[in-house]
C-alpha cells in the first residue's frame, strides 16, 4: 500500500461525512430506526437532530485539520522513534474508527447502541493513546484512560438497564416521553452522569486526560477537541431531560463543573509541559460546560452548545500548534521557548485568535461563549456569578502565559521550518474563530440546534456585541482587568498554582489510583502465595467446603423422620457382617503398611462387597465384582513392581514420619466419611418413589429375548450404558498405551 | 434427520481414527472433518429443534421411562452446538501445530461423543455414563505434551474430578431411591414431591459435583496447573468445551429437576458465585502469564453463572445460559490466541479481552447486559455492585495481560499463518455476536424457556 | 438396613479420603478405590427392592436388576479409571522421580517461580528499555 | 523362573478358561455373566500366560498382539449395531429381531444382534485388558533395560 492511502481515504472519510452532513442537516436531518435484536428490545435508531448534527460535524470538521496535519507529522514521528512507515495504517484506522464512533455516538437515539459508540471512542482512544506501544508511559497512560473511562462506562449501562427494568425500552425519544420524576431516574441518571463525567475527565476522574499527552499530536488534538471528552458532555446533552427531572443531579453538576474549573484553571497555570497546559485547560473547559448544563434552563443549556463548538475549533488549532511548535525546536516545555512569533507567524497569528478565544477575548466567537456564561449565572444567583468570573479570569491568565510564552520575549531556542501542512490547520481555524466572532450567526445556529432536543423545545441562542453597561459586560471587562492584573503577577501566581497542583499529586486521585493498582497486584501476589500450592492441600480443598455444604442441608432441613434405620430381619445378618467387615478392612487399609498389603487389603474389601452384592441377589454384580478387583489388585501390583523397591519403602516411611498432617487428615476423612454417611442415609432412607422403571424393565426382559434380566438391561434395554461403559474402557486402553507406550497400542 | 446421528457419527470416527495414527496429518485431518461434520449435524438439529420444538427417541424402540430417552431441547442443542464448536477449534489448533501424540485426535473425538451424548441424553444415568466417557477422555488428554508437570497436573485433575464424579454417582443412587426412575421427566416430577431431606442432600451432591467441574471457587485448586500446564488447543477445550457439563449439569440438574431446591438455596449459591467472581479476579491480576490469567480468570467468570442462577426465573436462567455460551467463546478464543503473535492475532486476543471485560461490539458485552438485567431483576443491589466489582478488575488483569504480552517486541516468535485461523475466526464469532446478538439472546431465552416451562 | 449401608459407605468413603491426602501416591489412589467401592456399594444399596436374583423365571420378589445394571456399569467404569490413574502415577514417578506428593508440589511451587521471577525480569528489561 | 511343571499346566488351562469365557459370553443371556464378564475371564487366562510363560513367549504362540486393535474393531462393531437401525429410521441401538419376535437359535445361542453387541464388548474388553496389561509389561522391560 501507498503511503499516502491511509491518509487520503480517512481523509477523505472525513471530508466527505463533513459534507454529507451538513448537507443534511440544513435540508433537516434525517432518520434511521431499524430492529436490531428484538428480543432484546434493541433498536438500530440513528437521527440526525441538532445535538447530533453539531458533535457530528465537530468530529468531521475537526477532523480536516487534524488528519491534514498528521499526514505530515506521522512519518516523521515514526523516524524519530525509528519504527517502520508498515505502521501507518494502524494509525489511521484507528483514528477511522475514532471518527465513526464520536459520529455514531453523536447520532444514537437507542442507550444501548449509545454506549456501544461509547465505548468504542474508549477502545479507539485507548489504542491510540498508546500508538507508541514501545513507550512504557504511554502503556500505562493508555491503561489508565481505558480503566477510567472503560470502568465508569459501566455505570452508564446500569442506569440504562435501570431504566429498562422500569420502563422496558432503550429509545431515548419513548424514555423521555414516559419518565417521570423518581428514584429510579435519579439514580439511573446520576450513574449516566457517572459515566459523563469521568469521560469529559471532570474531577476527580480528569488525571487520565492529562497522562494520555503523550499519544501522538495528532491524536491529542482530535481526543481534546471533537472526540472522547466532548463524548462526555454530549451524553448530558443527550440525556438532559432525564436529568433534567432531578433538581438534585443539576447541582451535582454546578459542582462538579465548577471544581473542574477551577482545578483546571489552577493546574494549567502550574504546567511547563505545552500538552499539559492545553490539556488541562481542556478540563477546566469542560468543567464550564457541565457548570452550565447544571445551571440549566433554557441559557445554561443554549450556552453550554455553544461553548463546546467555540472551544472545539480552539482547542483544535491549540494543540496543533503545540505540535508545530515542537515540530519547529524540538522542544516542548513552555520555560524552554519564547520569541517565536518572527520565526512562525502564521502559527503565532492563528494561535494568537485561538488563545483569545478561549479566553474569551471580543473580535472572537469566544468572547460570546462567556457572554452567554455570564448570562446563565446571573439567571442563577450572584454566588454563580462570581464563580464564573473567577473562572474566567483564570482561563485568560493561563491563556496569556501559553501564547505570550510561546511567541513572545526573547528566542530561547532554534526555530526549523515546519512543513506547510502543519501549519496552514491553525491558520485556517484561527481565521475561523476571527470570522466568527464577526459572524457569529453560524455558531449560534448550531448551538441553538444543538440545545434543542436537550431540552426538548426550541431555545433562542443569541450571539451579539452589546454596546452598553449590561452585567455581563461589566462581569466581562472585570475578567480583562483581573485577568491581566493576574498575568502581570506571573513570577508569583504559577508559583503559587504549583504548590496547590504539588499537593494534588500527592493527594489526588491520580495517586489513589496509582496506589490502586499497585495494591491490587500486591493483594493478588499475596493471594496466590496463600493458595494452597501443596497437592495434598487441594484435595483437602475439596472435602471440607463440600462437609460445610452437606452439614448446612443436614441442619437446615427436617430430621425427624428423614432418616430411617430400614427394615431389618434375621436372615440380613450375613450382609450386616460383610459390610461390617467390608468396613473393618478398608479402615485398617489405611494403616501404614507395606504397599503389597495395601493392595491385598484393598482386594479383600472388593471381595467383601462381591459377598454383599451376592447375598443382595445381585450374581451379576458379584461375578463381575470379583473380576474387577483381581484385573485392578493385578494392575496395582504391576506398578509396584515398576517402582524400585527402595522408593516404595521410603515412601513408607515418610507416610509414618510425618507429623504436620497427624490430626488433620484423619478429621478431613472423618468429615469425608460423615458428609457420605450423612447423603447415603438421607438419600436411601426413602424407598420406592413414584417410579417404577425397574418392575417394567422385568416385564419387559422377556420381549428383550433374556432370562437374566441384568443382562438384558445391559444389552438391549440400556445398551446405550453399555456401549458407553466399553467406550470409556476403550478411552482408558488409548490413555494408558498413551502414556506407558507413547501411544503405541502394542 | 436422527438427533443420534451426531452422536454417532462423532462416535463412530473416534473408534476409526482409534486405529490410525493421528500424527499423519490426513489423519488428523480426518478427525477434524468428522469434528466438523458433527457440528454442521448438531447445527442443523439445533435448527430444527428452534423451529418445531423439542425432538425425542427412545434407544432400541422401547417405551419410555424403560429405555434411555435422548433429547434434544433448547438447553441441550446450545450447549452440544457450543462445545463441539470450540473442540473443533481447538482440535484444529494442535492439527496445523503439530500433533505429537498418536491418539490426541481420537480422544478428542471420543471427548465430542461424550459431550454430545451429556447434552442430548434424558436419563440421569445415562448421563453420568457419557459424563465419564468426556471426563476419561480430557483425563487422557489433559496430559497431552507429556512433560512432567502436565502429567502432574492431569494427576491431580483426575484425582479431584474423581472425587466429585463419586459423590455426583451417589447423588444418583440416592435420586434413584427417591423417585425410582432414571428418566429426567420422572425425576423432576418426583422430586417435586419428595420430602426435603433427601431432596437437599441430593441437590448438594449434585451442586459439588459440577463446581468441581465448573472450577468454582473453593472447589477450583485443581484447575490453574492444569490450564496452565496445558497446550492452548488443549486448554481451549476443557475451558470452552469440558467445562460447559458443569454449568450445563448447573442448569439441569438445578433448574430443571431440582428448580425449587435452588430457588430455596439461592443465598448459597450466591455466596459462592460471588466468593468465585472476587477470588479469580484477585487472583487473576498479578499473573504474568497469559494462560495463568485466564485460569483464575476463568474460576472468577463462571461464578458470574453461579449468580444468575442464584437470581434464576426467566431472566436468571437466560442470563445463567448466555455467559455460559459467551465464557466458553471467550476462553477458547484467548487460550487459542495467547500463545501466538502477530498484529492480527493480537488484536483477536484484545477482542476477547474486551469480551471478557464486558465491552461491546463483542458477544461479552451483552453477557454482562443480561447479568445485570438479572441482578437488577433481583432487586439487588449488592449482586449489580458484584457484577460490576468483576467486571472492572476483569478490566484491569486481562489489559495487564494483553499489554504485557502484546506489545513488547520481543515476542515476535509467530507461529505461522495458519495456527491464526481457529483463533481469527472464533474472533469472528465473538464479534459477530457483539454486532449482531439476535441469535444469542433469542437462543439463550428459548433455552431458559425450557427450565422455567415456556414462561419467558 | 438402610442404616447398615450407610454406615459401610461412610466408613468406605472416611477411609478413601483419608488415604486420598497422604503423601504417597498409590495410596492416593487406593483411596479413590475405595470411595469408587462406596459409591458402587450405594448405588447396590437403592434399588427399590431386595429378593432373589433376576434371572427368569423367578418365583417371589427379585432384587432390583435395574440398580445391578447400573452397578455393573459404573464398576467398570471405576476399572478403566483406575487403569488410567495408575499408568499415570508410573509417569509422574518417572518423570519427578519420586511417589511423594509433597516433593512433588516442592517441584511445582519451584518452577512457577521460577516461571515468575522470569516474567519479573522480563518486566524489569522492558521498564528499562520502555522509559 | 517358573517351573516346567506349571508352565505346562498354564498352557493347558489356558483352553478351558477361553471356554469358560465363551461360555459366560454365550449362556448370559439365560444365567449369570455378560459380555463384560466373559472379557475379564478370557483377558485372565491370557494372563496367567503372561506370568507363568513370560511375555515374549505368550506374544510368539498367540495372536495376541492384534487384540487391542481387535478392541477398536469391536467399538465400531458395537456402534454399528447401534448405529445401523438409524438407517432403516428406527432409533440407535433398536436390535433386530425386534422385541417379541421369534428368535433363531443355534442351540443354546441366540442369533440376533443383542447377542452381537454382547459378544463385541467381549471382544473389547478381552482386548483392553490385555493391552493395558502388556503396555504395563513393556514398561517394565524398558526399565529394567535402562
Amino acid at each position: 500500500m501507498r503511503t499516502w492511502a491511509p491518509p487520503a481515504t480517512v481523509l477523505a472519510m472525513a471530508g466527505a461525512g463533513f459534507v454529507a452532513l451538513l448537507w443534511l442537516w440544513l435540508t433537516g436531518g434525517g432518520e434511521v430506526d431499524v430492529p436490531w435484536a428484538p428480543t432484546l428490545d434493541l433498536r438500530l435508531h440513528l437521527r440526525l437532530d441538532g445535538l447530533a448534527a453539531m458533535y457530528a460535524l465537530m468530529a468531521t470538521g475537526v477532523a480536516v485539520p487534524v488528519f491534514v496535519f498528521a499526514w505530515r507529522y506521522l512519518p516523521h514521528h515514526l523516524a524519530q522513534q525509528g519504527r517502520s512507515v508498515r505502521e501507518q495504517p494502524r494509525f489511521y484506522a484507528l483514528l477511522g474508527m475514532f471518527m465513526v464512533s464520536m459520529v455514531g455516538l453523536a447520532l444514537a437515539q437507542d442507550l444501548i447502541l449509545l454506549f456501544l459508540f461509547w465505548d468504542l471512542t474508549a477502545v479507539a482512544s485507548y489504542l491510540l493513546i498508546a500508538y507508541d506501544r514501545q513507550d512504557g508511559g504511554a502503556r500505562r497512560a493508555a491503561l489508565m484512560a481505558l480503566l477510567v473511562t472503560a470502568i465508569t462506562a459501566v455505570a452508564l449501562l446500569i442506569g440504562t438497564l435501570l431504566l429498562y427494568d422500569r420502563y422496558a425500552t432503550f429509545s431515548l425519544p419513548e424514555l423521555f416521553r414516559v419518565a417521570e420524576s423518581s428514584t429510579t431516574v435519579t439514580v439511573a441518571g446520576a450513574l449516566i452522569a457517572l459515566a459523563a463525567l469521568a469521560k469529559s475527565a471532570q474531577v476527580p476522574f480528569h488525571f487520565w486526560l492529562g497522562r494520555a499527552m503523550v499519544a501522538p499530536t495528532p491524536v491529542s488534538a482530535y481526543l481534546h477537541s471533537a472526540a472522547m471528552v466532548a463524548a462526555g458532555v454530549l451524553l448530558i446533552g443527550r440525556v438532559y431531560p432525564l436529568l433534567e427531572l432531578s433538581p438534585v443531579l443539576l447541582d451535582a453538576l454546578v459542582v462538579a463543573g465548577f471544581a473542574s474549573m477551577l482545578v483546571g484553571g489552577v493546574l494549567a497555570l502550574s504546567r511547563d509541559d505545552l500538552k499539559q497546559v492545553l490539556a488541562y485547560s481542556t478540563f477546566s473547559q469542560y468543567g464550564y460546560v457541565v457548570f452550565l448544563y447544571g445551571l440549566g434552563g433554557e441559557s445554561g443549556v443554549g450556552a453550554a452548545a455553544f461553548y463546546v463548538v467555540t472551544h472545539a475549533v480552539a482547542k483544535c488549532a491549540l494543540f496543533l500548534t503545540a505540535g508545530a511548535v515542537t515540530r519547529a525546536t524540538g522542544a516542548q516545555r513552555l520555560s524552554e521557548l519564547g520569541g517565536l512569533a518572527r520565526a512562525m507567524p502564521v502559527v503565532a497569528a492563528g494561535s494568537l485568535a485561538c488563545a483569545a478565544t478561549v479566553a474569551s477575548l471580543p473580535l472572537t466567537v469566544g468572547f460570546f461563549a462567556d457572554e452567554l456564561l455570564f448570562k446563565a449565572a446571573l439567571e442563577r444567583g450572584w454566588v454563580f456569578a462570581a464563580m464564573a468570573l473567577l473562572i474566567a479570569v483564570l482561563t485568560l491568565a493561563y491563556m496569556a502565559r501559553f501564547w505570550t510564552g510561546l511567541f513572545l520575549g526573547a528566542p530561547r531556542t532554534e526555530a526549523g521550518p515546519v512543513p506547510g501542512a502543519m501549519v496552514a490547520p491553525v491558520g485556517v481555524l484561527g481565521a475561523i474563530c476571527l470570522v466568527a466572532g464577526l459572524v457569529p450567526a453560524p455558531f449560534a445556529a448550531i448551538a441553538q440546534d444543538a440545545a434543542t432536543p436537550s431540552l426538548l423545545a426550541a431555545v433562542p441562542v443569541e450571539a451579539r456585541y452589546y454596546l452598553d453597561l449590561r452585567a455581563e459586560n461589566l462581569l466581562a471587562l472585570a475578567t480583562f482587568a483581573l485577568g491581566a492584573l493576574v498575568h502581570a503577577g506571573h513570577r508569583a501566581v504559577p508559583a503559587a498554582a504549583e504548590a496547590v497542583a504539588r499537593l494534588g499529586e500527592r493527594l489526588g486521585p491520580e495517586r489513589a489510583y496509582t496506589a490502586g493498582l499497585a495494591a491490587l497486584n500486591g493483594l493478588s501476589d499475596r493471594v496466590h502465595d496463600l493458595e494452597v500450592r501443596d497437592f495434598r492441600g487441594r484435595v483437602t480443598a475439596i472435602f471440607l467446603p463440600s462437609g460445610v455444604l452437606f452439614a448446612l442441608a443436614f441442619v437446615l432441613t427436617p430430621t425427624v423422620g428423614a432418616y430411617a434405620v430400614g427394615s431389618f430381619s434375621l436372615g440380613d445378618l450375613p450382609l450386616v457382617l460383610m459390610l461390617g467387615f467390608a468396613a473393618c478392612v478398608a479402615v485398617a487399609a489405611t494403616r501404614p503398611r507395606g504397599h503389597l498389603t495395601m493392595v491385598l487389603t484393598l482386594g479383600t474389601v472388593g471381595f467383601a462387597l462381591a459377598v454383599v452384592y451376592a447375598l443382595l441377589g445381585a450374581p451379576n454384580v458379584a461375578l463381575v465384582a470379583v473380576l474387577v478387583e483381581t484385573i485392578v489388585a493385578l494392575l496395582f501390583i504391576g506398578v509396584l513392581s515398576l517402582i524400585p523397591r527402595e522408593v516404595l519403602r521410603s515412601q513408607m516411611r515418610a507416610t509414618r514420619e510425618r507429623r504436620g498432617t497427624r490430626f488433620r487428615d484423619p478429621a478431613v476423612g472423618l468429615v469425608a466419611g460423615a458428609t457420605v454417611f450423612v447423603l447415603v442415609w438421607g438419600g436411601l432412607s426413602r424407598t420406592g418413589g413414584e417410579g417404577d422403571a425397574a418392575r417394567r424393565l422385568t416385564e419387559l426382559a422377556p420381549e428383550a429375548h433374556a432370562d437374566n434380566v441384568v443382562t438384558a438391561i445391559l444389552a438391549d434395554l440400556r445398551a446405550l450404558d453399555t456401549l458407553g461403559e466399553i467406550t470409556v474402557v476403550a478411552v482408558a486402553l488409548l490413555g494408558v498405551t498413551k502414556l506407558l507406550r507413547r501411544g503405541r497400542l502394542w | 434427520m436422527s438427533l443420534a446421528l451426531p452422536l454417532g457419527l462423532v462416535w463412530a470416527g473416534a473408534a476409526v481414527t482409534a486405529l490410525l495414527d493421528g500424527r499423519r496429518r490426513c489423519v488428523a485431518w480426518l478427525a477434524v472433518g468428522v469434528l466438523g461434520a458433527g457440528f454442521v449435524a448438531l447445527c442443523v438439529l439445533q435448527a430444527h429443534v428452534l423451529v418445531d420444538g423439542p425432538r425425542t427417541i427412545v434407544a432400541g424402540d422401547w417405551p419410555a421411562g424403560v429405555g434411555i430417552a435422548l433429547r434434544a431441547d433448547a438447553l441441550g442443542v446450545v450447549f452440544a452446538v457450543l462445545s463441539m464448536g470450540v473442540l473443533l477449534a481447538g482440535l484444529a489448533y494442535e492439527v496445523v501445530d503439530d500433533l505429537e501424540s498418536r491418539h490426541t485426535p481420537a480422544l478428542v473425538l471420543f471427548m465430542g461423543a461424550g459431550l454430545t451424548g451429556v447434552f442430548l441424553t434424558a436419563d440421569i444415568f445415562n448421563f453420568y455414563v457419557f459424563f465419564e466417557l468426556t471426563m476419561v477422555a480430557s483425563y487422557a488428554a489433559s496430559t497431552y505434551g507429556g512433560e512432567r508437570h502436565q502429567i502432574g497436573a492431569g494427576f491431580i485433575f483426575a484425582i479431584v474430578n474423581l472425587l466429585g464424579t463419586f459423590l455426583f454417582l451417589i447423588g444418583l443412587a440416592a435420586i434413584y431411591t427417591v423417585t425410582g426412575t432414571l428418566d429426567m421427566d420422572g425425576v423432576g416430577f418426583a422430586l417435586a414431591q419428595s420430602e426435603p431431606t433427601a431432596v437437599a442432600l441430593i441437590g448438594v451432591s449434585v451442586l459439588v459435583a459440577f463446581s468441581i467441574k465448573l472450577g468454582l471457587f473453593p472447589f477450583h485448586f485443581w484447575l490453574p496447573p492444569v490450564y496452565v500446564g496445558a497446550t492452548p488447543g488443549v486448554a481451549a477445550m476443557l475451558s470452552g468445551a469440558v467445562a460447559n457439563v458443569g454449568s450445563y449439569g448447573l442448569l439441569r440438574f438445578g433448574g430443571d429437576l431440582l428448580p425449587d431446591l435452588f430457588a430455596a438455596g439461592a443465598g448459597v449459591l450466591a455466596v459462592l458465585g460471588s466468593a468465585s467472581i472476587v477470588y479469580g479476579a484477585i487472583q487473576a491480576i498479578s499473573r504474568r502469564s497469559a494462560s495463568e490469567v485466564l485460569a483464575y480468570s476463568a474460576i472468577g467468570q463462571v461464578g458470574y453463572v453461579l449468580i444468575a442462577l442464584a437470581v434464576g426465573g426467566p431472566v436468571g436462567y437466560a442470563a445463567a445460559i448466555l455467559y455460559a455460551i459467551v465464557n466458553a467463546l471467550n476462553k477458547a478464543l484467548l487460550f487459542l490466541t495467547a500463545r501466538v503473535r502477530g498484529w492480527l492475532v493480537g488484536a483477536c486476543f484484545a477482542i476477547g479481552a474486551l469480551s471478557v471485560a464486558g465491552v461491546p461490539p463483542s458477544a461479552g458485552f451483552f453477557g454482562k447486559v443480561e447479568l445485570f438485567r438479572a441482578g437488577i431483576d433481583a432487586r439487588s443491589a449488592v449482586l449489580v455492585a458484584l457484577i460490576f466489582l468483576g467486571g472492572a478488575l476483569s478490566f484491569v488483569y486481562m489489559f495487564q495481560i494483553y499489554q504485557r504480552d502484546f506489545w513488547r517486541d520481543r515476542h515476535d516468535t509467530s507461529g505461522g499463518r495458519a495456527l491464526q485461523v481457529p483463533g481469527v475466526l472464533l474472533a469472528l464469532v465473538v464479534l459477530g455476536l457483539g454486532l449482531w446478538p439476535e441469535p444469542l439472546l433469542a437462543v439463550s431465552r428459548e433455552a431458559a424457556a425450557t427450565l422455567t416451562g415456556g414462561q419467558r | 438396613m438402610t442404616l447398615a449401608f450407610a454406615l459401610a459407605a461412610g466408613v468406605l468413603a472416611g477411609s478413601g479420603a483419608y488415604l486420598a491426602l497422604k503423601r504417597d501416591l498409590l495410596r492416593v489412589v487406593a483411596g479413590i478405590v475405595l470411595i469408587a467401592n462406596a459409591a458402587n456399594l450405594t448405588l447396590m444399596a437403592s434399588g427399590g427392592t431386595r429378593g432373589e436374583s433376576p434371572i427368569l423365571p423367578v418365583e417371589g420378589e427379585i432384587s432390583d436388576p435395574l440398580v445391578q445394571a447400573m452397578t455393573l456399569t459404573a464398576l467398570v467404569i471405576g476399572f478403566a479409571v483406575i487403569a488410567l490413574l495408575l499408568s499415570l502415577v508410573y509417569r509422574v514417578y518417572t518423570g519427578y522421580d519420586t511417589l511423594d506428593l509433597d516433593e512433588l508440589s516442592k517441584e511445582e511451587a519451584r518452577h512457577a517461580r521460577e516461571i515468575d521471577q522470569q516474567a519479573r525480569d522480563d518486566d524489569d528489561v522492558a521498564e528499562a528499555e520502555g522509559r | 523362573m517358573s517351573s516346567v511343571v506349571t508352565r505346562v499346566v498354564a498352557r493347558m488351562l489356558l483352553a478351558p478358561i477361553l471356554v469358560v469365557a465363551i461360555a459366560i459370553l454365550v449362556k448370559g443371556f439365560a444365567d449369570v455373566g455378560d459380555g463384560f464378564s466373559a472379557g475379564v475371564v478370557a483377558a485372565l487366562g491370557i494372563l496367567l500366560q503372561y506370568v507363568t510363560l513370560g511375555r515374549e513367549e505368550v506374544e510368539r504362540t498367540l495372536p495376541v498382539r492384534l487384540l487391542p486393535h481387535a478392541a477398536f474393531v469391536a467399538l465400531l462393531g458395537a456402534l454399528a449395531v447401534a448405529l445401523v437401525p438409524l438407517s432403516r429410521g428406527d432409533p440407535i441401538l433398536t436390535h433386530s429381531p425386534p422385541a417379541g419376535a421369534e428368535v433363531t437359535t443355534v442351540g443354546k445361542l441366540e442369533l440376533m444382534t443383542a447377542v452381537a453387541f454382547d459378544a463385541a464388548v467381549f471382544v473389547l474388553v478381552l482386548g483392553a485388558v490385555v493391552g493395558i496389561v502388556h503396555a504395563v509389561a513393556r514398561a517394565y522391560e524398558e526399565m529394567e533395560a535402562t
